[in-house]
């Protein structure tokens, strides 16, 4: 097995997605990874050279090309370390260290993708949608939840209405698609369908994943989530991105080491 | 010729002076797929400690300017899952493996030490005096020179392993300290570990550890180890090994100079897991460079006018 | 309205809590040009010493992660050119001037303040008992809870004006000190000097400060300066003057969060001489966008679940 | 009076001299002193944001327009921040304080101005130089003496060339112009001059300056040299850019504050 070590990559774009410039699309060459990209999969990149920020930060894979090595992920910028990653332009090389973390599993063809993004969950879902309608799943059989506070929140919207899958659009403030919240909308939208046969997945801001997990829980869905915390390591041994265990309770999981992709009702939320 | 970068401590030979410092490195086996562990000098364990323990609850660190503060609590799988799932992982490994112990009294470092005895495949043991992040125990035994003496000498009658004890830097004196630990009869001692810190978020007004308080590590604080390590290394007969923000080779070699027989490298295993094949590498480079045959030729040795 | 940014320490009124750290700002003169130094709630001077000090030879400083060595040595200009050549500068602002006051023995303390006692325009004195770079007095004066209590009770014989005793991190137990300051009278504490740390050039095998070791400042201490503010703050009954890598009007919340009645920008000001004037404009925002309409409504108030 | 205060502006150009690429040109744009900007004065540079590097950086000014504000230094890639400012490219902000510490003294005409450079020496030389010449010295009265190892070390010439002063190149390996130390060099040159009217300009290497001083003191030269020291506050705080006094023995000088410029005779070296 190749040892997964950081490697410098060339950024090829750096781009703002949004008219407030809050989300970017950051695009690398080169990428050799270790062992084969999948939906789920995050790489832990050094946002600056030297010591200041000091830890890496995590971001979820939102596209790769085996190919080429070309690697995407989209941020939002939310605190320093995305404030420096946005000043980066095209040429630079980035330290990265990646593929880490589980990946998402893939349904099998008789289940319902029911797909939920919220704001800056979107990564690796859309990466997931991707890949599920290139493995031959029926893109009709794919549900796309994508909700945000306002339409501003919504990006990337041509690339998910190419992939072809019902793309539902919410929005808190309802000024684009369902007014509501993106669960609500999840309930609204699929009433009219056997739901014995979704399989739901989940990513984007806790309360959101918590109601979210909460709903699949009661309606008995099968699915999966990945979540977001803390990560110093993002290899399993500082002990830090701890999440409380919902099926041992009592203990701890590692978001890094035993996620980031966790099965609904593992994980308290 | 290649340097010879092997040394001796209590009896045992390293390959190399690079280890990895405990909690940094898991049990070692998260690290399989990230670094040659067989290339390592060795490796110290996560804390182990009588029961297992899920230690604090989040949030469990914060970054910091050039480093960061953690306060796990010991969380372990306890030494008895230690023994069963842990060690035998490590036990195949072709390096010097060195369990870290910790507890909250005398008796919980007895006890884990007697039962660890048994076990196979363990060639050293570190006593961890000094966490600042538990309740009991831990940083209280170690600042204390007569405690620490007493709980050693408990220790070293139910082991017949080397002993190192880790050494807290938040003491006036470390060298009275470091001379208890080798009145209590260790083979050496390893220091620093963190200092005690905190951070506050100004805008929830609530710490950013959920404990309070954590311990500093990193880079920021390399400066007060390599002082402590080269007032230690003067003041005792014993080797020193040196800990505390080491990230590439000439960190290494400044804690060498400083009298630092072997390192442990701890926080830099996040940032990049690749540091000790690096320093590894950067060592031997430095010595061929420097037309020196061992590492031994610069442990203590810095220039300093008295 | 404007939030209040006044408070008082020994019966002193400062304008606001933002006053700077000894050493880190001359005699003020230097920065004349560079900030408005009636704006600061306080002014440190360097510490004055009774004779005229050179101080160590270069090099004196030197950068680390996110902070800075220094082994100046105490370079003053000694207690009798301070009152003729630098206090009447000082006497003419409109702040409060806070005169540091070190020494190698209790009677060089004792005779500084005596002389100092005369000199009109000196608000407060600052004792130093923590610095780390002098062979006698300074940090062992300041380590040992009696001979701090001995110290002080002499000063305050030969002098009216209210004393900050000025503490070394370099301690087991900084609360320890912090009681033996307020026993001795002190009117406040403040905290952190530098820690003690090393630095050595690992191609000439030198230490890169002339004196071998050296005191560690700037934002890489600031956990450890934050930890024993909220620690001295909560075992006292005098404010505390919180000091240690502040660098912009968070960090100066986070002090006041836990527990700093003031504070002092020390290394700062090297990088941005105009950082105390950002943070006092920055406290002032932090009040009216959360409502408060006092600095004191924040002092010690962060939330620690006991 | 106006307050220095850290200022943010435009990298403009950011070009390596040399061949090898130890030696760039930077231009600031918009650069607005507090006072007049003269030889020798030089700036405190953030050479990247965040805490790392720590320290400022200090570069004299080796050009400057008061009209456009377009501030130049010229710097050799030497350690880590060096390293870092060499990677920054035109748009980038960059913070500086400045113009700090003193000036180089301009000769009465009836002097012959010997300029003598050393390597990284020449930046606040070259400013001199232009500046004796603007202000009507005979370029014929002013000798600009450039040494450096090899004659890759010697760059900016054809800017040296157009001033039209007395311009001797040398090298220690001979590669270009007198084989030798630059200050034999002088000493080779000027033997044929009356060196009553001389007034020496130095900056470059210490042990370079050293034998400078050492010269102009045998031969009773006026004088003033430009000096280093690392120099973490820039303002005469510290007290870390210390060198000892030759004038008052066993006292110090703080190079930021009391210098950079220091007659000859007043800095031991
Ligand atoms: C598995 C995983 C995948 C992620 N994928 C993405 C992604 O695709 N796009 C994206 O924009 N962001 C993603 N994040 C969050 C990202 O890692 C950053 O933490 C976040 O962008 C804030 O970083 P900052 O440096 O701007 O903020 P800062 O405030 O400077 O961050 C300070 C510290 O807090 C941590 N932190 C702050 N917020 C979070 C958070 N929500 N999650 C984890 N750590 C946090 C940072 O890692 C850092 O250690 C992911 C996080 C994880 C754990
Ligand atoms: C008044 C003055 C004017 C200067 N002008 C120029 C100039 O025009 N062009 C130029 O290339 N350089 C100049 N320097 C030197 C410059 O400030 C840097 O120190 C040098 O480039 C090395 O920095 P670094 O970050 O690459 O090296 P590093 O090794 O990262 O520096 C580490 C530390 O040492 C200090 N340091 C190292 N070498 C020197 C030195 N020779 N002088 C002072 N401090 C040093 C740095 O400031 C820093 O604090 C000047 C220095 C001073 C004091
Ligand atoms: C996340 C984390 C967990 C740690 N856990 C332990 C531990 O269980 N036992 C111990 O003796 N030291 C522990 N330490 C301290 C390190 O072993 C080391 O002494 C310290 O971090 C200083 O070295 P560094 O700066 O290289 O990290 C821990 C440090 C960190 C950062
Ligand atoms: C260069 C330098 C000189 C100092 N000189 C003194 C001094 O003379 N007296 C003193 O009490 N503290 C002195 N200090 C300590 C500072 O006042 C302060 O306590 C310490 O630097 C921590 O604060 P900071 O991290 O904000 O710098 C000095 C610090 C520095 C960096
Ligand atoms: S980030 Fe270190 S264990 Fe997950
Ligand atoms: S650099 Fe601080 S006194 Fe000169």
């Amino acid at each position: 097995m190749k040892k997964i070590i950081p490697q410098r990559c060339a950024v090829i774009e750096n781009r703002r997605l949004d008219k407030a410039g809050w989300y970017y699309r950051l695009r690398l060459s080169g990428f050799v990874p270790s062992r084969a990209v999948y939906p789920g999969h995050f790489v832990h990149l050094k946002v600056a050279p030297g010591l200041d920020p000091f830890f890496r930060r995590a971001f979820s894979v939102s596209d790769f090309d085996a190919a080429t090595g070309a690697l995407e992920i989209i941020y939002k910028v939310a605190g320093r370390g995305t404030a420096l990653l946005r000043e980066v332009r095209p040429g630079t090389m980035l330290d990265l260290i990646g593929p880490l973390g589980n990946r998402f599993t893939v349904p099998p063809k008789s289940q319902t993708a029911v797909i939920v993004a919220g704001g800056v969950g979107l990564p690796p879902l859309a990466f997931l949608a991707r890949y599920l309608i290139d493995r031959r799943h029926d893109p009709k059989t794919v549900f796309f939840f994508y909700g945000g506070r306002s339409k501003e929140d919504l990006i990337d919207l041509p690339r998910l209405r190419r992939m072809g899958a019902n793309l539902i659009l919410c929005t808190d403030d309802g000024s684009r698609g369902f007014k509501g919240m993106v669960t609500e909308a999840v309930i609204h939208h699929l009433s009219q369908f056997d739901d014995r046969r979704f399989h739901v997945y989940g990513c984007g801001p806790e309360p959101m994943l918590a109601a979210l997990q909460e709903l699949a829980l009661v309606r008995q869905w099968s699915g999966e989530m990945s979540l977001e915390a803390p990560m110093p390591c993002g290899v399993g041994v500082c002990l830090g991105c701890i999440k409380p265990s919902l099926s041992a309770p009592g203990s701890y999981v590692r978001v890094c080491h035993d996620g980031p992709v966790f099965k609904i009702g593992e994980v308290q939320l | 010729m290649k340097p010879s970068l092997s040394l001796t401590i209590g009896g045992v030979t390293f390959k190399n002076p690079v280890t990895v410092a405990s909690g940094t490195f898991g049990y070692a086996e998260e690290f399989a797929e990230l670094i040659d562990l067989e290339a390592l000098g060795g490796i110290v364990t996560k804390s182990i400690t009588l029961k297992e323990r899920q230690g604090h609850p989040p949030p469990r660190t914060c970054e910091t300017p050039a480093g960061m503060l953690n306060a796990i609590g010991l969380a372990n799988v306890g030494v008895e899952r230690f023994i069963d799932e842990k060690l035998p992982f490590l036990r195949k490994l072709n390096t010097v493996r060195i369990v870290n112990v910790a507890g909250s009294t005398q008796a919980e470092y007895v006890e884990v030490c007697r039962l660890l005895e048994k076990a196979e495949g363990i060639d050293m043991l570190e006593i961890n005096l000094s966490c600042p992040n538990v309740d009991a125990g831990g940083m209280e035994l170690g600042t204390d020179p007569a405690v620490m003496i007493r709980v050693l000498t408990a220790v070293r009658e139910v082991t017949s392993r080397p002993i190192i004890v880790k050494l807290s830097p938040n003491v006036t004196s470390i060298v009275t300290i470091a001379r208890a630990a080798q009145e209590g009869g260790a083979a050496a001692v390893s220091l620093i570990n963190t200092l005690v810190g905190m951070a506050i978020d100004t805008e929830t007004w609530r710490p950013r550890l959920s404990n309070g308080t954590g311990g500093l590590s990193g880079p920021a604080i390399r400066p007060v180890a390599v002082a402590m390590v080269y007032k230690v290394a003067r003041a005792i007969d014993l080797p020193v090994i040196g800990i505390g923000g080491i990230s590439n080779w000439t960190d290494a070699v400044e804690f060498h100079l400083a009298g630092a027989t072997a390192i442990q490298v701890g926080t830099a295993n996040f940032i990049a897991p690749d540091t000790t094949m690096n320093i590894i590498a950067g060592l031997s480079r430095y010595l061929a460079a420097h037309k020196l045959t061992a590492i031994t030729d610069i442990i203590g040795r810095v220039k300093v006018k008295l």
